[in-house]
């Protein structure tokens, strides 16, 4: 979805301030909230992809005036109300009155590290080569689908070329709406800068993009 | 429903947007802490696992990891060459990876090319290397203008490549995280690993900065 | 510039709300914004592409959490302030202090029908034909200026056929910053929908932009 | 410096978005008057003057203009021609023309083509036909989705059209202003010109809505 997150390419935001000796988390909040997220991802319930678009889904007008641990936290308790797993009211109160729903798993104290260090590989075996190969030039889809992507708005109907190919990653155009998997191959795919902005852009740089397989078509010749 | 107050910005050449971290937290604390209630209430979640994840970012993950891997990679070339061809593997060679750091790939700096990492879309970063992402990171300014405009937000860190430096932006899209391998200072010959490390800040492995001469903080 | 006002094409704001009976302001400041907004336009000390680029380099968050006299008033303050009309504290405090700064003209009560009436008129005389006919084929410039332009961000780089020439017309991108009128052939281009948003759009959809000369090239045979 | 609440959104698929025009205008409403105080203490503005604008606006202009510009239209095709043609010197033959309608191009409704007006850049609109614009015109649903899911904006206005119908969306970017001219709804022969006009609505002459056979509200 061309949501308020597609921020690449948006002008207006002023310079970037970094925080001279930033602390991790700025209240304690923030740190639950994290762990909140982890330890509900860990269930099993939704995937990341889900809770992605779940963040993305907020108003722009939301978006851009939460920090990032409130968009989450936002994001969270949607997903929350979503699956069933709690009431807009329980959220609000605090107090759990409605039965629990089952959930896959819950993440014990004892197993985090080995959870957390484990991770949640997103390659899947190939069934086939890549239909593309390094160096070939492509050109990405113009599309605007209302659901979740991960093609940004600045790189949609651009001509680029594969400089990688990463492998066969789990689809997230697919999974974060309960899809299925449907792994495809990802690549990395380099834009002149010129391509993307324009003939006045800074023909030194260059953007690096991991782009799935159907974001693709072969260039014409 | 909780209320947030934000700054009427009349005065908006001034760029003075909102200090996302520093806004009234009063209702965040309270949603969290009923949110966290309710979902230990129902068996979701263990309120032990949470401190434990809490801790684990506070305290132990973070970018003196991937310090630790910049200044092996500078001065085991065997180990270099295993971390430009498979990050993800050389990295597990000395204890880390996991969640958010799945699929590594560590892009080199040199003196003809510099990289930056991005993730424009939410702000995918490779926790298990740096640990968790700074406020700026996950910005909109630094969102929207790194893929556009990456020599002025170079500027934005005091940093300053030659007109002629190419630069290599990565757009973290998918689950692959990127790390960059900054180059080495001049006049570190004799420095030892954990010396070297020192130099590493976070910026120059995300390539909005150098490493430097000077030791660098690691948060 | 790429700034929040560019809403074409973007997603999660929700339903068009339509409200009953809604009267022409909803408060009475609003109408005096109104006024002023007009009466200072009148004193030719800014063009109507000024007014326009003070709005929408509102930061995002502010754009998009601000009604729209709201928005209006932010940029009217900009502006007096920038050309020196007025400072930041008088407009605060309401008191005005320092002397004033000649304009060209104040609008009088008895001539507010006339100037009305006879209005702003943007076309220009022509020095030369245009370049492109109806039923050209052309290809919209990818160009992403930090400066005011009218080209929405979701119309570049897009093929399209020229529809209309409506004449000479003064061009914003260079008004907007004090660059002069600089006219140029102003077109209305027809855009098929799915050009402009994928192979999924409604075919029988198709959007006219009116655009200028220099947006545009003629497409490749 | 003046503050502003704003809701928290925690049900967004509510879709329950701020209502602009009823949020707290207080300090809208004081900082208007500190402009206005100062600009016409330096002389700049005419208060009388800001006085007859305000009251054109809100009781002379308004879409009975544009209706009586449609019900002639429809009743007088020369005039209907010269409308198609030349909608500017058209509408000027009716007396009205000027500010935010210096270039007035109409568009026809036909059985198979239904136009549908917007500006996605700001709200530009045909003041001297219409009068100003609603807050849903100026609206970020409207000018976001317009020029995308014109069909999707009907239905938020109960219009259905058939699918196999041509929509022409106008995105108003120059300084020329679209009208559209719609259909003359069917059993209408027999009703004179001021009839006519009060089945012509805002909507119809915008394209989000179509002419009814039931007088339509001129606000």
């Amino acid at each position: 979805m061309n949501g308020a997150h597609d921020l690449g390419g948006q002008h207006g935001f002023g310079p970037v301030q970094p925080e001279p000796a930033e602390p991790v988390f700025h209240a304690a909040w923030e740190g639950r909230m994290l762990a909140l997220n982890v330890a509900m991802g860990a269930t099993g319930t939704w995937s990341i992809d889900a809770s992605r678009h779940a963040r993305e889904s907020l108003p722009p007008a939301v978006y851009l005036t939460s920090s990032y641990y409130r968009i989450w936290r936002l994001g969270l308790e949607r997903l929350v109300i979503d699956h069933g797993l709690a009431s807009a009211e329980e959220l609000a109160t605090g107090v759990a009155v409605d039965p629990p729903r089952p959930v896959a798993r819950t993440l014990a104290a004892d197993r985090v590290d080995a959870v957390l260090a484990a991770g949640f590989p997103y390659d899947r075996p190939a069934p086939a080569p890549a239909q593309f190969q390094v160096g070939q030039a492509v050109l990405t889809r113009v599309m605007h689908p209302v659901t979740h992507t991960r093609l940004p708005r600045y790189a949609r109907g651009k001509p680029g070329v594969v400089e990688r190919v990463h492998g066969y990653h789990v689809f997230p155009d697919s999974h974060a709406h309960g899809g299925g998997e449907a792994p495809q191959w990802l690549y990395s795919v380099r834009f002149a800068a010129p391509e993307l902005w324009g003939q006045d852009a800074d023909p030194t740089v260059s953007v690096r993009i991991d782009l799935w397989e159907s974001y693709l078509v072969a260039a014409p010749q | 429903m909780p209320h947030d107050h934000h700054h009427d910005h009349d005065h908006h050449h001034d760029h003075d947007h909102p200090h996302h971290h520093t806004s009234v937290s009063d209702p965040d604390a309270s949603r969290v802490a009923a949110l966290e209630a309710v979902l230990v209430a129902k068996g979701y979640v263990d309120p032990a696992a949470l401190d434990r994840i809490v801790e684990m970012y506070a305290t132990e993950v973070g970018p003196h990891i991937g310090a630790a891997v910049v200044a092996r990679a500078w001065t085991d070339p065997a180990f270099r060459a295993r971390l430009l061809a498979d990050g993800t593997a050389a990295i597990q060679e000395l204890g880390y990876g996991g969640r958010a750091g799945e699929h590594l790939v560590v892009v080199e700096n040199t003196p003809d090319t510099h990289n930056m990492i991005v993730c424009t879309l939410c702000s995918c970063y490779p926790w298990p290397v740096l640990g968790l992402p700074p406020v700026w990171y996950k910005s909109a300014p630094y969102r929207s203008r790194a893929v556009m405009d990456p020599r002025g937000v170079l500027a934005d860190f005091g940093v300053t490549l030659p007109a002629e430096t190419e630069i290599r932006v990565w757009d973290s899209t998918a689950e692959v995280r990127y790390l960059v391998l900054p180059e080495r200072p001049a006049g570190t010959e004799g420095l030892d690993e954990a010396a070297l490390a020192a130099l590493v800040s976070r910026e120059a492995m995300i390539g909005t900065g150098l490493a430097g001469t000077n030791p660098a903080s690691q948060r």
